[in-house]
């Protein structure tokens, strides 16, 4: 069940000019979260800008293992992302979570690729923690610009996730977009071994990703990133075209049956961007 | 402190447990908060306007955010009324919501089937016309942009139910009270209002719509001072029962409404924002009813003291 | 980056040097601003609305604060037509600017009177007839609610004078389209839009209205979605020129009104909170022209693809 | 000549849960200010709140004798000064100043006796400053709710003002208004010494003085506060009814022909409040 708190900013750390991590005070919140859940955080307490704004909770914060809050991993695109880049210690932020339906880990014996394109990086390492608890390998495909917008990878890496990093400028890692590696991999890949794909990214990259996924029939997991009004289900601003079988392709609410959605269901050519 | 504050209003032969009641399209079919807040605490739910048939609506974008409020062209999808009747109503119903049903007709007829339907039901409060959605090219905002229009939908409807019946009136008019009137003539119990402005924005470095549907209709805060002054005019014109909407988002906007003239208000998307401004409402009218000795709440409606004003000693 | 860009529009057989024009009401008569900004640079001056006589305007308070707009009854307080020639135009001519003045009368007769009486005068580029001023009884927006009130006015002016006309639109009617053909059938060179929404405002405590005049005119960013709607409308219905405005306050603004069908806009509210505001969206509008390599301005009106909306894929 | 600052915050003392006093960056501004001018700052970035505030400008700061800035006396009454009252050093708010008419200095032979209430202090302390440079005998009669709002009394007397005080309850000072020792003060005075009244504070109260100072035949000049829209004369919101010689009452523009009028002028009764 969702909660709404008046979260204190405990810190907000910024990783460069746009990036930055804000760590919110909310336990009750963290306490309920699950990999791939979102929180709806209103950026300011006027009414421009007027609606909350969706994020993936990025860690679960803890305080002698018990949760204490949760960060996000902040892109600052607009003006809501823009107030949380600037926003500083002490000030609250209204945060209603945990919200939406979170990733289904894989069979036991299936391996995990989660494939990130930038700021979708977000909900994999919540993921990545899961997956780690409970042994399932896992690899991590990560894409930036440049090195500079590659953040997190090391704490990846101390779970045990195999990294595959690349820049569009070859900084570091492979030079390119990260479908590259990705589909060498999956060629590579023997089929009895069974493997599932968790992606979050550009609407392009994850469509890109669908379909490695599909002509290599692997099953796989997108999290979407739609505008949303409420996060409730109550505006219906947020919906994806989805095929399922026995009816024509029809809208559903992001926010209630996903933000997490089967690669399969969704009618990538309705998607805008 | 008074202990006994009575927030009750009525709305003709409706009576609602305080004046807070959801505005459609903004609360889903109810169903969708049932966890998060208790339904029968709220005044009342106008859930999501439904036509006899589902309906697909717009392609995304549907909402886009404008200062201090939003633009909308969701198109009204839905699951239509024989689903909402079968999946729905009889969890509204379990919850004890005071449910009224929005209901949207791209015809006379099918206003008229749909209240017959509903008048059937049990669990259904009222019925609220939607013929002022911006959103569709058919039906809806046609009745409602003409008085007799207005007229024929709210006769018809009158004719096949006893429940009450509350046309949602359209902002996008010169002259709103005059279709209050035509409400009121044609047998209404009450009237809402405002629906959306129709407006639109553009991205300007695409040059496309930001919406799918082109234009969409405005809510919010933004509407909140134009929607005050048709209610204020509404009051004036009929002696119907006014339900004030638009941007209302803290308890202040709700007395603003009432003191024009509102008997209830509606709350859209502030919802959005905070599903649970209407507690925060209810606390703030709690306040205020303290503050100024006010017992009953339903007398605050319509008490705008206008005589300083009407008597300006300087000539203008 | 190109050097030559060409920020010019034309409205007709008037060139402004840029489509950014102060607003009427929200520049005073220019001279008060002219230490402040170099008044030749705006595309050009709407004067305060003018009447053959003196008017006091209303009592305080005239204007209150709304989310992300104003309202405001001002009630057109000013110094009257033949003092604005004598005391103000000498200065606004020596200035060089561009002077629309906006006049306003309670009769057919006083516009006529009015443009007669400005025609005479050197310095006078344009007559912006002011028929939607939503904050006096008499005359103004009585025309500009009827389309025949329109016409009346509009070949009124057009028989007396050679100046450009400019009707200024009210958006509190139902179709603002109609009386831009109104308009333009009346011989009309331009329309602008949009004047303020008739709206108000209450104080709760006291239960009395926060403006003198119980109600004012919206404006302000709040309103903009609404009026770019109400130019996109206009845009379709005629062939004029249209002068779009409505809560322009960046450069983004400025383009989402010109592609939606403005030749030109208006900056009124913005005036108020940034007296600058114009080299502000001048510098917007510089900077858009070289990353999409425009090199005049102009091309960009009516310029809004609804192509691919056109053609939805999926029946809505 | 007004000029708009992007000024930097350098300082935000708060003084209680309702005043305090903002020190902001802003030589060009500074430099020019006279007593009982004021300055439009816009409290946010958002259009809500839309339009600047006026204030008095409280004090002129100055680095090694050159004008660095200006403060300004800040009472939290709503949205705008309340944001003005949580605004971090470091922020930047945008002020066009100076506006407005500044006090005229009485003659040379004349004393100057201030009188303000609450917030009305404002305007107060460069007058004090200029009246001491020019050898001008002041007095301020200075009322508050209660001793904790009274503020800069020693700055006062450090510029050799003598000070009368008042507080509602009798923490500090006369209890009761301002009025009482005003009044008093007035009878005891001789008729032939010259003196000048300067007032700002709450509309009862300067409409009060105004009447004794005209009781008293001395001349009385009000800092008037309306509401104000632009401060440049462009908006016509800032009017105040006017009497003067040869015709009707009229409406002049405060922000333009004010906020300091002489106080004969005002038409008391149309005031609001
Ligand atoms: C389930 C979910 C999880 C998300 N998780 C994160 C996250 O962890 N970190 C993060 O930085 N962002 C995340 N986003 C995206 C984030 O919500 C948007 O970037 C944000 O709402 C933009 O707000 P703004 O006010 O800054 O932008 P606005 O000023 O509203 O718009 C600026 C620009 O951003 C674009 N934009 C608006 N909404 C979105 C959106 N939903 N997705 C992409 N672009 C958008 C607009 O089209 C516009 O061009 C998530 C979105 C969803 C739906
Ligand atoms: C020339 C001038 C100088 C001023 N100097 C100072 C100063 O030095 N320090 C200071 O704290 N204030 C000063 N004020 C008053 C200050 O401008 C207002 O308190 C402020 O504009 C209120 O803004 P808000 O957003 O906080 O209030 P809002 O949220 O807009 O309104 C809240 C309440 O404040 C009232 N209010 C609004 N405007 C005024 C006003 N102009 N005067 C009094 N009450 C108002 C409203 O009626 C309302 O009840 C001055 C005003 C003027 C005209
Ligand atoms: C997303 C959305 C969907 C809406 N759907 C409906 C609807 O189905 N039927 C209806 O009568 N009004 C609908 N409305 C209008 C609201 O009920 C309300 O009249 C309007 O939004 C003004 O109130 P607000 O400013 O509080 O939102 C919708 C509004 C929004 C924002
Ligand atoms: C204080 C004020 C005074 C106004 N006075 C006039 C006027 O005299 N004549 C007129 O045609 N419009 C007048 N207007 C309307 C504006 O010119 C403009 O149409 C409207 O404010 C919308 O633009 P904006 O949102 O940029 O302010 C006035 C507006 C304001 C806010
Ligand atoms: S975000 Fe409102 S229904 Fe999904
Ligand atoms: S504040 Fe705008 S004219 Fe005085």
């Amino acid at each position: 069940m969702p909660v709404d708190i008046d979260a204190a900013v405990m810190a907000n750390t910024r990783l460069s000019d746009d990036y930055n991590v804000l760590a919110l005070a909310a336990p009750a919140l963290a306490a309920g979260a699950r990999p791939g859940q979102f929180v709806m955080i209103k950026p300011s307490r006027s009414t421009d800008p007027l609606l909350r704004r969706p994020f993936s909770i990025f860690q679960v914060l803890r305080d002698a293992g018990v949760a204490s809050g949760f960060s996000i991993l902040n892109k600052r695109v607009g003006t809501g992302t823009g107030l949380l880049y600037d926003v500083e210690p002490g000030a609250r932020l209204a945060c209603l979570g945990p919200l939406g339906r979170p990733f289904e880990p894989p069979d036991t014996s299936s391996e995990a690729w989660m494939v990130a394109g930038g700021v979708g990086l977000a909900p994999f390492l919540t993921l990545a923690e899961a997956l780690a608890a409970r042994g399932t390998k896992t690899t991590l495909f990560y894409g930036a610009r440049r090195e500079s917008e590659l953040y997190f990878v090391d704490e990846f890496e101390r779970l045990g996730v195999t990294t595959v990093l690349t820049t569009e400028d070859g900084s570091r890692g492979i030079r390119g977009l990260v479908t590259g590696p990705l589909d060498t991999a999956l060629r590579h890949r023997r089929d009895p071994e069974p493997l599932s794909l968790y992606v979050c990214g550009p609407t392009p990259m994850m469509r890109a990703v669908a379909r490695l996924a599909d002509a290599h029939r692997r099953p796989c997991t997108v999290s979407l990133e739609q505008v949303m009004g409420c996060g409730l289900g109550g505006c219906y601003s947020c919906v994806v075209l989805t095929r399922d079988p026995g009816r024509p392709p029809h809208f559903v609410r992001s926010c209630l049956e996903g933000p997490v959605f089967d690669a399969g269901r969704i009618v990538w050519d309705a998607l805008a961007h | 402190m008074p202990t006994d504050l009575d927030f009750s209003v009525a709305l003709g032969s409706l009576r609602l447990r305080n004046p807070i009641v959801a505005a459609s399209g903004c609360f889903g079919y109810g169903v969708e908060y049932a966890d998060v807040v208790d339904l029968a605490s709220l005044g009342g739910i106008a859930v999501k306007g439904l036509f006899l048939t589902e309906r697909e609506g717009h392609p995304p974008p549907r909402i886009v955010e404008t200062p201090s409020g939003m633009l909308n062209a969701i198109g009204l999808q839905g699951i239509g009324v024989h689903r909402f009747v079968r999946e729905k109503l009889p969890e509204l119903r379990a919850r004890r919501a005071v449910v009224i049903v929005n209901i949207c007709g791209t015809t006379l007829d099918e206003y008229v089937e749909l209240a017959r339907i509903l008048s059937d039901q049990e669990g259904v409060a009222a019925l609220e016309l939607n013929i002022s959605c911006p959103n569709i090219k058919e039906g809806g905002i046609t009745f409602g942009c003409s008085l007799t229009g207005t007229h024929a939908v709210v006769s018809g409807v009158r004719r096949v139910t006893s429940l009450p019946v509350i046309p949602k009136l359209t902002p996008n008019v010169t002259d709103v009270a005059s279709f209050a009137r035509a409400a009121e003539d044609a047998g209404a119990d009450a009237v809402s209002l405002v629906n959306t402005f129709l407006a639109m924005a553009i991205d300007v470095d695409s040059r496309r719509p930001r919406l799918s549907n082109i234009v969409g209709g405005l809510s919010g805060p933004a509407i909140r001072p134009i929607a005050v002054r048709m209610v204020y005019e509404c009051r004036q014109a009929v002696k119907l029962p006014v339900i004030g909407m638009g941007g209302i988002a803290s308890a202040a906007d709700v007395l603003e409404f009432m003191i024009a003239g509102a008997a209830a208000v509606q709350v859209g998307t502030a919802n959005f924002v905070d599903p649970f401004t209407w507690t925060t409402l209810l606390a703030g009218l709690r306040d205020y009813m303290t503050r100024h000795g006010i017992a009953r709440l339903a007398e605050v409606t319509g008490t705008l003291d206008t005589s300083r004003e009407e008597q300006a000693w300087i000539s203008s």
